[in-house]
């Protein structure tokens, strides 16, 4: 159980992180259609984050919020990819295709889950996060293959992400722990790089040859910009502990 | 003059003036005026709820507050469109408002320094908006019309979500009681300011009744505002900060104090305490956002070229 | 007391938002001799951040980190002009360059203040806060007469920062009860605005023409953006109350 | 060849030489390579400390951490200026950084996710750094050696205000003192790899000592850090995290474990966990900076231009 627990933290806290960078997008974005787009993208995951917390916090016997208010950034477990500081809108396509393609995938897998709960989960998933890749796939392509000025901004922005997206791939004993419920991420992996290689060449793209970084969210090792990133989201809720709002 | 004979039956009979309708060109100068002004006040009113996105207290109530900030980006694009079927352009709208040109609702030049202007936004002022919205889903001219239909009612869920905030907030800890009543008492004479000056000094208000656009004066609005508010406090728990405020049987309407129009006065010249930051917010976020519509025109074009050239090839 | 223990937030908070702003600076500035010129610049005000708020501390029995960590953003008395978010080095320079001619005026007139001890932290500040005007004011010289592009940040800067400077100068009824104690910012205005225009004079830039805004920052109406950044510096302190570090 | 002789007499005198002196190529080539990296190691350095700049949680704290990270800034700008009279260009070494081809202390690409880790850098990073560099400051090159003189007095501070900071926590509540010892446990092992691979691995070692650069081995310095933590450890209450540290009389030194160099070397290979992150923050500084950097170039040239001018009219 207490595997199961860690193995919902893993997608929910991605999930709530993602969900968090793009709220900070909400009237930052480049037009307004973006910003309703954005705003959507960003209330699916938070949706998805909310069912894997609550579903976390029945096995731990803590709520959603409690959850994702009174944990500091080492007991997060979410990737280091989807905590990295907003950047620019590039950033945001790029961070959005690649994770959006991992999770395709993981959802894809997950809808058998041997847990009825997570299946049912991973089923609703799915659908919004392949309207999330198309999404992001549709701006790689116009922006990679826009002026010289877009493709050098995705280029860049794709070298600055790439280096983070092993982590989201990387075997993990828990996962081996949890047989037939949860996905060994390593088998994503080629499935996830081809969506996402597609999408890159038709944007006229080249995938960067850059170095993986060790990562270590999922074993309480998170990025630097979690813990400010947190100091924002649960300052109000920790003033006033037990509160109800 | 058939057009204008025929302008003038539809607007007697309550009908509809659709875009290819002939009408007076101060009619169309006056909604493109009304309905941009509108478009402009909802995007942004984006930026004082946006402020408490990533701060929200739980997480259903930022799902909740970042599902509201993206109708209100909606409501602008619904807006927007209106405003273009009388010929206006987006791109024009929007320079005016980058360059300080362009009005917007002076509520949003207010400040939100706790979570409780969030309530206190939904229940007053997304309230004051409903009040004066829904004469506009009778509007004469039809696209403002049904525009205002479908964001009326997404403003009425905001408008109850604004009270839950509230009541939870008003029934919660000592301290955010206090948070609550604070809030209500710093929003409470703006939000009815919000129905415009009196209506000695309302200068439109007297042509837009009688083209249909606007049904009631400003201070039939505010009043009906105050009734709906003041059983709404109860409810709530909070006082309306107004020691003038009391029932009249005679009129069958609420008495009011007086409002301080010097202060919305000089929040309307420019000097409300984010006049300056909204503007430059959403000034900050077009430039930025520069190289993105660039980039997105040049694909569009690069492909309609290579669309043209393999039907040439094709051919 | 009170009244004294008022005035001594107006300028410690001031000093201590405006050093908050610069430490977001370091390891961010232009050029490695400038993450050392505004760490010198933020460390001075923070020591006068210190100083000004253990005396106010003394008068109201909380010492100066409780008066830092443990007070909300309505409880803070800085104007709006120093809680305005980073922005480039153009906004640095520009707000530098009007906080500082500000201070200059204010710490040269409280040098005499009646109050002893006000009037020694003011000695110390003013040949701190001189420097950092002579500072920003070759900067805004070099950046303002530099290039095209240049001039046109630093323009806009201008512009962004300009509606703000009112509010340093608004009289307010709390020194008329500190006659001979504090100075009445009002009086400060011109001699302020002398240096200000001498400078933007040499660095060929324009002063704007824009309104001002209401501010409201001495009487507990912050900035929207006082509240993230005291989420961030506060975030540990208020994780471990009662705590000594 | 009389150049080389009176360099070998200097060295072999134990004397300094200077930049105008003539030199080996290797000797040039290995000190430019040895303190362009200790340079880039001290701005890199201010990375991981940067980070709880905002979040110090006591004004004090506060000032003696953007105090610190300023010396670190300093320490860079007398590094690049000591490898400048070798002849090599900031512009060059600041190029070599930001395209990730030159090295820097691997230690500042593990993060620091709580503020002991402030403690743990300042009592063990800059521990080991004065182990390092206190026989520097007799290195052969005059400026080298110099500059080590200067940088090494403020790092002493450094190390006390570290070990200071886990003092006070290791003394604190019990989750001030759970952050302490956890932080310990993270930097330990990295903080000793920082005296490089054991001696039999480090191929650049015979020559340095030979120079006079280096003077003691990688593990006789390690050797002496270990010594000189075990006492400072049990003074501040913390465990060393190595179950085979034990004090060896025979020896007169502790004993200690084995390092797990495999982790050390994909650090060094850039797969640990703040390689890119570190880089990508530099390079983001720098291009920010283009415009400031441009423009005070321009404004020089322009000043000069003025004043050729004006000497030209008084002429």
């Amino acid at each position: 159980m207490a595997d199961m627990a860690e193995y919902l933290l893993w997608l929910g806290d991605d999930a709530l992180v993602s969900a968090q960078r793009l709220g900070e997008w909400i009237t930052n974005a480049p037009e307004l259609e973006e910003d309703v787009a954005l705003g959507n993208i960003g209330l699916d995951q938070l949706g998805q984050a909310r069912a894997l917390l609550s579903y976390a916090g029945e096995l731990l016997g803590r709520n959603e919020d409690e959850l994702a208010y009174f944990r500091d950034d080492v007991d997060f477990r979410c990737t280091h990819l989807v905590s990295l500081p907003r950047g620019d809108f590039a950033d945001a396509v790029v961070r959005l295709l690649l994770v959006g393609a991992y999770s395709e995938q993981l959802y894809a897998a997950l809808t058998t889950s041997a847990d009825e709960r997570l299946a049912g989960i991973a089923a609703k998933a799915i659908k919004e996060v392949r309207y999330h890749v198309e999404h992001a796939a549709g701006w790689a392509v116009r922006l990679g293959d826009g002026t010289d000025e877009s493709h050098r901004r995705m280029q860049d922005a794709l070298n600055r992400a790439w280096p983070y997206l092993d982590e989201l791939f990387d075997p993990h004993p828990l996962t081996d722990h949890l047989d037939g419920i949860a996905v060994d991420p390593a088998t994503l992996k080629e499935p996830a790089l081809q969506r996402i290689t597609a999408v890159l060449d038709e944007a006229t793209l080249t995938v960067p040859a850059t170095q993986r970084v060790a990562g270590g969210g999922r074993d309480g090792r998170p990025s630097e910009h979690l813990g400010p990133m947190l100091a924002v989201m649960q300052v109000l809720a920790r003033a006033h502990p037990g509160a109800s709002w | 003059a058939s057009g204008q004979s025929s302008f003038d039956r539809v607007i007697a009979g309550d009908g509809r003036i659709e875009p290819r309708d002939e009408m007076p060109d101060d009619y169309r100068k006056s909604l493109i005026r009304q309905i941009s002004q509108h478009a402009h006040s909802e995007i942004i009113g984006m930026q004082p709820e946006g402020n408490w996105i990533t701060r929200a207290p739980s997480l259903h109530r930022k799902a909740i507050l970042m599902a509201k900030v993206q109708d209100e980006a909606g409501h602008g694009l619904y807006l927007y469109s209106a405003a273009e079927t009388l010929g206006a352009s987006r791109e024009d709208m929007m320079q005016a408002l980058l360059a300080g040109k362009a009005r917007y609702s002076s509520i949003f030049n207010y400040p939100t320094p706790t979570w409780a202007d969030i309530g206190a936004i939904g229940w007053l002022v997304d309230g004051a908006a409903i009040c004066n919205q829904v004469p506009l889903c009778r509007a004469s001219y039809g696209p403002y019309a049904r525009a205002m239909i479908r964001i009326c009612k997404e403003e009425s869920f905001h408008q109850r979500q604004g009270f839950e905030i509230l009541l939870t907030l008003s029934r919660g800890t000592p301290a955010q009681h206090e948070l609550a009543q604070e809030a209500v008492n710093r929003w409470y004479a703006p939000s009815l300011m919000m129905f415009g000056p009196p209506d000695a000094d309302s200068p439109n208000s007297a042509k837009s009744m009688a083209w249909k656009i606007k049904r009631f004066s400003n201070d039939e609005l505010r009043q009906r505002f105050v009734d709906m508010l003041v059983p709404q406090a109860q409810a709530l728990g909070l006082t309306l900060p107004d020691p003038d405020l009391r029932w009249n049987a005679e009129r069958g309407h609420y008495d009011f104090g007086e409002l301080d129009w010097s202060e919305f006065k000089a929040v309307l010249a420019g000097q409300g305490q984010c006049n300056v930051q909204r503007v430059e917010h959403r000034r900050r976020a077009h430039t930025e956002g520069a190289w993105v519509r660039e980039a997105a025109m040049a694909h569009a074009a690069k492909k309609a070229a290579r669309q043209q050239q393999s039907a040439r090839g094709a051919a």
